[in-house]
């Protein structure tokens, strides 16, 4: 199957665009009343879990954005259709921006909980390298003079680092890790209220809307940078 | 054309070997390095590791939180089936507490005591509100720690 | 509503990650939208001289 | 594969300035130790083994711009890469005289150094094998990075940043006397990914 990308399809993400910008900002705001008034405290932590709404779902996002770029990737090398780069491309920024902000809230949340901003333990240092993954992914792309050289070689990296997202899911069940293990998880029932599932799971949406909103802006600036790369050559 | 792809397929079957070997030499002796902590048991096991810095974690043991001054805690560490009694020094996090998760970081001493210079609390992975808790504590269905 | 702010002695903690975390959401969604404006008025421009 | 290498070690035995450059980095960051944290020497012991492993990742860093890059800017990588119809061989000569030229003089002085700092035999001995094991795998993966970063600009930076990441797992048991068996594994996971990587980059250059 060979996808092309015409002015049809742009023009369609160009006339979603608003719609997903109100759609992102209503969830999101959805999303804030039930996190921060109508779910309940936890327990033992308080109010302070309530950073968990939004630190879990962008670790999430951070993981399976690395995953669907590795295996954009993948697909590029196999298939050698064009469309599959542009994804990669298109969405290896917005994966940046949630691995930080999971870094960031995490830290946030470890200071009360635990009584520091960050340890090294397995799971948060193989987040951290995810981090660095990425920028690597990002900076390479920038410094190649020669774009379609840039892509094949960004793009070979990116898939030598797939191997970290395996050991980052998996960490802190092999390893004894301070950062507890996953509270979902398919094999068993969440170990989470359902009073404190439900804004979880708003925040979830508003973030993948958050995901696809950008990377679509993305996708259509990288389609110009590359029509303005084959005119200007 | 053949020989390059039985060129090819030699490459690959070789690789694939020497991966095959790589991981089961990587898995077979993995160490403790990158655990972020020991467990009771696995302390009491390797009698080694006395007088060294290190992080010993588990769950705080009901009944056994002392505080001697202010500052000064004794507490044990269990994991079910070991107890190991901490002296620590220090301020404690808020969410210190028997019976929960914790790890704490400092010398496992020749006498079989840990003297801890830090004390991180564990958080598990269950969140719940407190009216829950309170009414699977009245039913009698709470089966945490 | 005093009570919200203070949620329950961690405000720091819940308000500082939450403001991070909108603030650098809505930072990174402008620069990519102004971005795509900019790369757009130029190519428009490019192309109508072209033709 | 014979004749890349003779020419390999011949050229860099003519500018032998590269060569005494990085022996004298990784010595210095060693030497700096006592300085920064205290002539105890217990503690001089105990960071030395760390230390030695971040002294050698470093050095192999530095070193990245000078295996591919000349023969890629004179243009005898193209001429080398037509003459060897597989480039898994330019490749595998290639790690030889990296890992001769910049980790040999590493480890020869590395008994030396570790006198200075109350290392007795045993532990030198374990030092020894396990920067021995562990530098092949650094190696491979400075070769395919120096591949892959040959037409980047800002070259230092990015390369560090690919690298370090790549280097941690080394780091992280390097440190541990007995963990040499872990230290093959990884040396012979980035042998192999090394060897696909650099002969793809290679490939794409030459083109």
């Amino acid at each position: 199957m060979y996808i092309k990308i015409n002015n049809n399809h742009i023009e369609l993400i160009k006339s979603a665009n608003p719609y997903l910008i109100f759609a992102t900002i209503f969830v999101f705001i959805i999303g804030l009343y039930y996190s921060l008034f109508q779910s309940p405290p936890d327990y033992i932590q308080g109010d302070s879990m309530r950073i968990m709404y939004i630190h879990v779902p962008s670790a999430w996002f951070a993981l399976m954005t690395y995953s669907i770029l590795a295996g954009s990737c993948v697909l590029w090398f196999i298939t050698r259709n064009p469309l599959f780069n542009v994804v990669a491309r298109s969405i290896a920024q917005v994966g940046m921006v949630f691995t930080l902000m999971s870094l960031i809230t995490g830290s946030i949340w470890g200071k009360p909980t635990w009584g520091v901003w960050w340890v090294w333990d397995a799971r948060l240092t193989s987040m951290l390298i995810l981090f660095f993954l990425y920028i690597a992914y990002i900076f390479l792309w920038q410094a190649i003079s020669n774009k379609e050289l840039a892509s094949k070689i960004s793009a070979a990296l990116a898939i030598i680092g797939f191997i970290n997202i395996p050991i980052i899911k998996f960490s802190v069940d092999w390893w004894n890790t301070l950062h507890q293990p996953a509270s979902i998880s398919k094999l068993s029932a969440p170990s989470i209220d359902e009073s404190m599932l439900i804004p979880l799971f708003i925040m979830t949406i508003a973030c993948f809307l958050f995901l696809v909103t950008v990377s679509l802006i993305r996708f259509r600036l990288v389609l110009i940078e590359n029509k303005m790369l084959r005119t200007s050559n | 054309m053949t020989s390059l792809v039985k060129s090819r397929l030699i490459k690959f079957l070789l690789s694939l070997i020497i991966v095959l070997i790589a991981v089961l030499i990587i898995i077979f002796n993995l160490r403790d390095n990158i655990i972020y902590f020991y467990g009771p048991t696995e302390l009491l096991k390797n009698s080694d590791k006395q007088g060294q810095i290190m992080r010993l974690g588990g769950l705080v043991s009901v009944d056994s939180f002392q505080n001697e001054t202010d500052s000064i805690f004794y507490f044990s560490i269990t994991d079910g089936d070991n107890e190991i009694e901490v002296k620590y020094e220090g301020i404690l996090p808020n969410l210190f507490a028997e019976d929960k998760g914790v790890v704490v970081e400092g010398v496992y001493m020749n006498d079989g005591r840990f003297i801890a210079n830090k004390v991180l609390a564990k958080h598990d992975e269950n969140y719940m509100p407190p009216e829950v808790i309170e009414t699977l504590k009245k039913s009698g269905k709470w089966q945490g720690e | 509503m005093n009570e919200l702010l203070d949620m329950g002695g961690y405000a720091i903690f819940v308000w500082s990650s939450y403001g991070i975390f909108f603030f650098s959401l809505v930072i990174f969604f402008l620069i990519n939208m102004l971005n795509l404006r900019k790369y757009e008025k130029i190519f428009n421009k490019t192309k109508n001289k072209i033709d | 594969m014979l004749n890349l290498i003779k020419r390999d070690l011949l050229l860099s035995f003519y500018s032998s300035a590269n060569f005494f450059f990085t022996v004298s980095f990784f010595v210095l960051i060693l030497i700096l130790i006592p300085f920064a944290f205290g002539t105890q020497s217990d503690q001089l012991t105990n960071l030395f083994k760390g230390v030695v492993w971040i002294a050698l990742a470093l050095s192999i860093i530095i070193t990245v711009d000078r295996i591919y890059n000349a023969d890629y800017e004179d243009g005898n990588l193209d001429i080398i890469m037509q003459k060897n119809k597989t480039i898994e061989y330019l490749v595998i000569s290639k790690y030889v005289t990296h890992w001769f030229i910049y980790c040999l003089p590493l480890l020869v002085i590395l008994p030396i150094l570790s006198f200075l700092f109350y290392l007795d035999y045993l532990e030198t001995i374990q030092i020894f094998i396990n920067l021995f094991i562990g530098s092949f795998g650094m190696v491979f993966i400075a070769n395919f990075v120096s591949a892959l970063t040959l037409g980047a600009k800002r070259t230092i930076f990015l390369k560090a940043i690919i690298m370090i990441p790549l280097f941690v797992p080394f780091i992280i048991f390097g440190s541990d006397a007995g963990s040499w068996p872990i230290l093959l594994g990884l040396s012979m996971l980035s042998f192999v990914i090394s060897i696909y990587v650099t002969a793809y980059g290679l490939r794409l250059y030459g083109e």
